[in-house]
């Protein structure tokens, strides 16, 4: 019951707070309710017993991403609405919404394929000794998954080299087209000679 | 003689490779001398080859990908046999005939020599994967030919080129696929060696739609009716060489890959569609000659008497017993050779010209004499005079499919007839009757370069229509051979009917 | 009531319908990527449910490897998203539009 | 007596290459010409022997090797020369090394004389393999390659202009030369399926193997076999309906007219009768001789129609001698093949001799062909005039001649048979021959001499030729008087035909009524044509514009029919087809390849640029992917 009762609470929650982020016009709202919703869904891998996740979702999604999307905000004018054709909305919600049936009608059709067996079964860690969450996933993730861990690394540290080199070092330049922000630069410079 | 099967695939294609760093200059002595080294193997093959032995022989294996069955696996038996040297010789006398100011020499003899590689190829393999390979493989280097050195369309008739013949062949590889697929369920390993696949026996009904995808595949490319209109315009455009190559031995990859394949895989399939293939064979034969009578343009004859020869052989192929097929074999030789020396005479007369029209023309005859002898010669070959090389095939082949359908050889039998008018009507446009045009009067007649390419090839039309038994007693071997196996393999009993071996058995 | 499978699948479907949504209609490229970073939520939730069902760890596993992802594209993209605002003077996604074919 | 087979053979085909090969390119030089004709004399030489030999010890039969062996089809190049072969050889090659020589005199001034002794010498070879060749695919080649020898032989002045039809009813030579060769085509696709119905039911080529086989084969199938065989020999002894392409050969150099397409080659059809005997006596095939026959007898009166008109000299002879290979059928398919085959063999050497004649008063004429422009010209051309003469004479069938023998003989052959209506078609070809040969012998020899008035300045041929031309002269006269000991001879091996004692009593009646016609034939030629003054000029516009003929003048339409129903049809349907060809098969595969790029420019909109517009088509398809696996999920 308790399950029931959390499951619901945190479903509906996440899916109005998403659909606010969809059709927001202010991009604040947007952001804002986005935060909210990845911190209710974290609480659906607690429920899923998923800990470690749900850990992860809040450090990553909520700590990480949404404050860089805050940081970068700044940049962009925000308190502008966002301008939005609606010309082909129906399109969209038709496609959307056909979409979403499609899933529901997959999802609640019988699950075929009862005979799928676990191939890392929660629990592993009991073996040694210990048990959690926590430490069934730190031993699979270091044990089968090392190589494709070691390699997300890497590609973090690249995301990260490249976020630095695209919009941090000069930032009063653009760096892939010059011709006309130096134009713009040469007419300030002779203004301010003038 | 350990290896001379790979050598005589890959001499051509290592030796196109060095090509690249070859002076320019030199180009066109290193082409002929690799050309020559490779005719050369190809009679040291035919010299050490046992010709009472009707199976394959110097064959070599070596796995390449051992889970799937598929590996490196040639061999040569009689019926490739002399394709390879025909392949081989035409390379060598097609590259002689180049003009020294051809453009590109360079690019021009490594696109010939990879072509030599991949026609040898289709013919020695006995791996359904490395035959597909090169099978494909050889629609490059014709492209390049084509698209290259060609008319003014040649981007069109290489595009049309490359993409029928392509189609049709990835429709074969469906087939080859599902061949490959049967075999694995039947046998429990998986295999692409074609003498594996002899020895499974399918349903009529696995082969009935391994027929039809065998035949997109090869029929495209023989050209039957309705697919050869790639092939004119693929004549109209390519320069001499490529349409003497193309006409003399890519098209033979059609019919013979309907030998390899279509009949002793498929046998009952094969007597199935007998009738089919002759409807399709019979149009072919006649209207395309028509055609051919209809044209202006010399070359576009002899491109659509090409077609025409084409159903004469497919008719043969169908016959299902030994003296059909045998001929169909020496008939694509003999085709091989008139075809490639008559499109050689029409690039010497449009070298000349800059034209290929054949009102153009008219009393070359009185101009350019051992033109006109060379050129009669090879027209006499074509519409089968016996005593050259055209007629034993076409005589063996009718003789063959009488047994088949009296009517249906009464109908093939008209291309003596039609195929005459149409040769001779192109004879006397060109060579008879007064010289049209003033500035025909001074063309010079063949000289030496010339002469060596054709001299050769008139040779071998004389040689083998007085005295074919060297070549034909190999063929002949092989090809009972080949009709014992589709007898013991066929499942039906009117396929076994069908295909006769020797006349006494059968009674 | 027992919460299975389906209702975790179905609210995954839904929220990633939600996100598809925000795709299509969205013209803002940071909007853009709020919607993608919805889909990805929405996928992690089904891996992990699916991955509770069976009893099985990969599920989770993969769901770590997509908040990864999502990590790293949110910092490639942000910065690429600075230096087309500082180029166009907006993120409308047809203003800048160049490849008309 | 092998050597002497092969040297009978190949001296020919010796002095061809010696020709072709070695003098092809140089000047004219009579070396080629005294070399090629003393090798076919060689060749006739070594005939003789052969004739001799086998008249004492029997036929020769020499292997020299196997040339096709392919299943069970096995063909050797074998040689048999029997009683019938070595008669064909002796008049092949006798009418030839004749021929050879007069043509050094008629070539004399051609640029191409060393080429035409190739090509000639070249037909012989291709003829001696046609009648010693021991098998039917051996017969086959030499079928063919006469008919090329032909085809170069008639085209030889192959720079000649295309003329139309009614400036010249063979419009070219070369145009002439590939009527021939298609026309001769037409008729070897019968022989072709005659050799392959033979083959399947038989299993072999050999003559003696097939002949041997026949009685075993079932009716129907025999009959088929003669059927296809006949129309082989049908188009190249040019019987009707394929028969036009002999007078429009006559393009061709005289002497070649002479050897090929009078003396030899067209008597091929007939040597195929007769060396097929065996099956045409079969009774099963009577109705296939009986059409023989009956086609030979319409042939002979069907030609001499057309002959009554002609205009041109070797037109002429050329309808004389389509008629006189309708007699030759006739006897053959009544089955008096030795009869047939004496008729041949005197036919070759007397319309050889009036060929050469005809040849002799062209050479004078400069080339002038028309009867109407010649006339008293035996004051010139004595010479001329009197070998002509003899062969119109034995042409007729006068007494003494050698026709008489041969030609009664066949007429006879008719009576006995039963069949009137063929004798009687044939007595009164008789007639009709005597008279247009006459026609013409007395339009060139005698008569006003309309030539001066035209500006010929005519001069007898070469004393040498005349001189070699007198062996025939001599046959032409006296083959009859062999008629005993030939039959003695070729009965060896060709059946007998014994007259029946009715017939052979009446047989001085029948003889004397032939000559009665013939000598009333040549008494009206002679009181219309040999007259002289004003009326020799004038021609009988009256009759010219008269529907009958009208009719004969233009060869009974024929050759407009082919013109109008075969040539032009096909041309029209081949310039359709090549339309069809472009516009509907090629079209088709061209449609679908506009088909992608159709799609391509309609699918090109989609491409524009802004980012949310990929994204919406992204979804689509997404959603169309999703829409897929869940259906594929729940079916599976």
């Amino acid at each position: 019951m308790y399950e029931f009762v959390a499951f619901y609470i945190f479903a509906i929650a996440t899916t109005i707070l998403f659909l606010i982020t969809v059709m927001s016009k202010n991009v604040l709202y947007s952001m804002t309710s986005l935060a909210a919703g990845m911190v209710l869904i974290s609480g659906l891998f607690f429920l899923l017993g998923a800990d470690f996740l749900g850990v992860v979702q809040l450090i990553v999604y909520v700590g990480a991403i949404m404050a860089l999307y805050a940081f970068a905000m700044m940049f962009f004018d925000a308190t502008k609405d966002v301008k939005e054709k609606h010309g082909n909305s129906t399109l969209v919600f038709l496609l959307g919404g056909l979409m979403a049936l499609v899933f529901v009608i997959m999802f609640s059709a019988p699950i075929i394929g009862e005979n799928i067996q676990a191939l890392y079964p929660v629990g592993l860690a009991e073996n040694l000794g210990v048990s959690g969450n926590a430490q069934d996933v730190g031993l699979v993730l270091f044990t089968k998954y090392l190589v494709p861990f070691e390699v997300a690394a890497l590609m973090l540290l690249v995301a990260m080299i490249a976020g630095i080199i695209l919009a941090g070092k000069k930032m009063d330049y653009s760096l892939t087209e010059c011709e006309a922000s130096d134009e713009e630069l040469q007419k300030e410079i002779k203004k301010e000679e003038a | 003689m350990d290896h001379i099967l790979s050598i005589l695939i890959f001499l051509p294609a290592v030796a196109g490779i060095l090509g690249f760093v070859v002076d320019k200059g030199s180009a066109k002595a290193y082409g002929v001398s690799v050309a020559a080294v490779e005719l050369l193997l190809a009679l040291g093959l035919w010299a050490s080859f046992d010709t009472t032995n009707p199976g394959m022989q110097f064959t070599e294996f070596s796995p390449i990908i051992s889970q799937f069955g598929i590996s490196y696996n040639v061999g040569v038996d009689g019926i490739s046999l002399f394709i390879v040297i025909m392949a081989a010789l035409i390379t060598l006398l097609g590259i002689i005939l180049l003009r020294d100011d051809t453009k590109n020499m360079k690019n021009m003899i490594v696109s010939l020599l990879f072509l030599e590689m991949t026609m040898v190829g289709v013919f020695l393999s006995l791996d359904a994967i490395i035959f597909y390979l090169f099978w494909e493989l050889s629609l490059v280097p014709m492209l390049y030919i084509i698209g290259a050195w060609g008319g003014a369309d040649r981007v069109y008739a290489a595009v049309k080129f490359f993409l029928y013949t392509f189609a049709g062949s990835l429709i074969l590889l469906v087939g080859l696929l599902a061949m490959a697929y049967l075999f694995h369920l039947e046998s429990g390993v998986w295999s692409f060696n074609l003498l594996d696949w002899y020895t499974l026996k399918l349903t009529p009904d696995q082969q009935f739609w391994l027929f039809l995808a065998f035949f997109s595949g090869f029929a495209i490319k023989v050209p039957m009716f309705p697919f050869h209109t790639w092939l004119p315009w693929a004549h109209g455009q390519a320069p001499t060489i490529g349409s003497v190559i193309l006409a003399a031995v890519l098209l033979k990859m059609g019919t013979y890959g309907f030998v390899r394949f279509s009949l002793p895989i498929l046998p009952d399939a094969s007597v199935t569609f007998t009738p089919f293939i002759m409807a399709l064979s019979l149009i072919m034969v006649i209207y395309t000659a028509m055609v051919a009578f209809a044209q202006k343009d010399m070359k576009q004859v002899i491109a659509y008497s090409s077609v025409s020869h084409m159903g004469i052989i497919m008719i043969g192929v169908f016959a299902m017993n030994a003296e059909g097929l045998g001929g169909s074999i020496f008939l694509m030789l003999s085709h091989g050779i008139v075809s490639g020396a008559l499109f050689m005479l029409v690039g010497v007369i449009y070298e000349r010209t800059g034209t290929k029209i054949m009102e153009e023309f008219g009393g070359l005859a009185a101009v350019m004499p051992v033109y006109a002898t060379v050129f009669g010669v090879m027209l006499m070959a074509s519409v089968g005079l016996p005593l050259t090389i055209g007629f034993v095939g076409e005589f063996l082949v009718l003789l063959g499919f009488y047994k088949v359908s009296a009517v249906g050889t009464i109908l093939a039998g008209t291309t003596i007839i039609i195929g005459s008018v149409y040769m001779l009507a192109l004879f006397k446009k060109s060579f008879f009757g007064p010289v049209r045009h003033e500035k025909n009067l001074g063309l010079k007649d063949l000289d030496k370069r010339e002469l060596t390419a054709l001299l050769p090839l008139v040779a071998i039309v004389v040689w083998l229509g007085v005295y074919p038994k060297p070549v034909l007693e190999p063929i002949d071997n092989s090809v009972k051979a080949l009709l014992v196996q589709m007898k013991n393999h066929a499942q039906l009993e009117s396929t076994k009917e069908a295909i006769i071996v020797s006349k006494k058995e059968a009674k | 009531m027992e919460i299975g499978i389906s209702h975790y699948l179905i609210l995954s479907g839904i929220l990633f319908s939600i996100g598809f949504v925000g795709v299509l209609r969205r013209k803002n490229l940071l909007m853009l990527f709020f919607a993608t970073e919805i889909m990805l939520n929405a996928v992690n939730i089904a891996f992990a449910a699916i991955g509770n069902y069976y009893g099985d760890l990969s599920g989770q596993m993969f769901a770590f490897f997509i908040i990864a992802v999502a990590a790293s594209e949110v910092a490639v993209g942000l910065g690429l998203l600075i230096i087309l605002y500082k180029k166009y003077g907006s993120l409308d996604l047809d203003v800048i539009s160049t490849m008309k074919g | 007596m092998e050597n002497l087979v092969y040297i009978a053979l190949f001296a020919p085909f010796v002095g061809s290459l010696f020709a072709g090969l070695f003098f092809a390119r140089s000047p004219k030089t009579h070396l080629v010409g005294i070399v090629n004709s003393s090798l076919i004399g060689i060749a006739f030489i070594a005939s003789v022997t052969l004739a001799l030999h086998v008249a004492e010890h029997g036929a020769v039969h020499v292997t020299m090797m196997s040339w096709i062996s392919a299943g069970d089809l096995s063909i050797p190049f074998g040689f048999l020369v029997d009683e019938v072969s070595v008669t064909m050889m002796l008049v092949v090659t006798l009418v030839s090394t004749i021929v050879h020589i007069y043509s050094t005199g008629y070539m004399n001034h051609d640029k191409a004389y060393n080429r035409f002794f190739a090509y000639l010498s070249a037909f012989v070879f291709s003829m001696m393999i046609l009648v010693m060749s021991d098998n039917f695919a051996g017969l086959f080649i030499g079928w063919e390659g006469v008919g090329v020898c032909s085809w170069l032989l008639i085209g030889f002045w192959y720079h000649k202009e295309d003329k139309t039809f009614e400036e010249n009813p063979s419009i070219s030579p070369s145009w002439a030369a590939n009527e021939a060769f298609i026309m001769n085509r037409v008729a070897d696709l019968g022989m072709l399926v005659g050799i392959f119905l033979i083959y399947w039911n038989v299993g072999s080529l050999q003559y003696d193997v097939v002949f041997k086989a026949l009685p075993h084969l079932a009716d129907g199938l025999l009959v088929s076999i003669a059927i296809a065989l006949f129309i082989g020999a049908m188009g190249k002894s040019a019987q009707f309906p394929l028969h036009t392409w002999l007078t429009d050969a006559m393009e061709g150099p005289t002497p070649v007219s002479a050897l090929i397409h009078a003396a030899t080659m067209v008597t091929a059809g007939v040597f195929l009768v007769i060396r097929a005997n065996p099956l045409f006596s079969l009774d099963a095939v009577h109705g296939v001789s009986m059409f023989i026959a009956s086609l030979g007898a319409f042939v002979a009166f069907y030609a001499a129609s057309m002959a009554l008109s002609a205009r041109d000299i070797k037109r002429i002879v050329a309808l004389s001698t389509l008629s006189q290979l309708g007699y030759m059928f006739a006897a053959a398919g009544l089955g008096a093949y030795w009869i047939a085959l004496f008729h041949l063999a005197a036919h070759a050497f007397f319309k050889a001799l009036l060929f050469l004649g005809a040849g002799n008063v062209m050479h004078a004429m400069d080339d002038e062909l028309d009867i109407f422009k010649m006339g008293g010209m035996k004051k010139v051309m004595m010479g001329s005039y009197v070998y002509m003469g003899i062969a119109s004479f034995a042409l007729a069938g006068l007494p003494i001649m050698a026709g008489f023998y041969s030609k009664d003989a066949i007429i006879e052959t008719a009576f006995n048979d039963g069949s009137f209506i063929i004798w009687a078609i044939l007595v009164i070809t008789a007639g009709m021959t005597a008279f247009y040969s006459f026609r013409q012998v007395f339009f060139t020899f005698h008569g006003e001499e309309r030539y001066k008035a035209l500006g010929f300045h005519p001069h007898d041929m070469y004393k040498y030729v005349l001189v070699a031309m007198a062996p025939l002269a001599a046959l032409a006269i006296s083959f009859g008087w062999f008629m005993d000991s030939f039959h003695e001879f070729i009965t060896k091996n060709l059946p007998d035909y014994e007259m029946s004692h009715h017939t052979h009593d009446l047989a001085p009646f029948l003889g004397t009524l032939v000559i009665i016609l013939a000598l009333t034939g040549i008494f009206i030629a002679w009181k219309k044509y040999a007259g002289k003054g004003a009326d020799a000029w004038k021609r009988d516009e009256e009759f010219e514009q008269s529907f009958v003929y009208k009719l004969v003048a233009n060869q009974y339409y024929v050759p407009k029919f082919y013109d109008e129903f075969i040539v032009q049809p096909y041309t029209i349907a081949s310039k359709k087809f090549w339309e069809i060809d472009k516009a509907v098969v090629d079209g088709f595969v061209d449609l679908i390849g506009k088909m992608f790029y159709k799609s391509g420019d309609v699918s090109r909109g989609m491409q524009t640029g802004s980012l949310s517009a990929y994204l919406n088509w992204m979804g689509v398809g997404a959603l169309l992917l999703i829409v897929t696996a869940a259906i594929t999920a729940l079916i599976g």
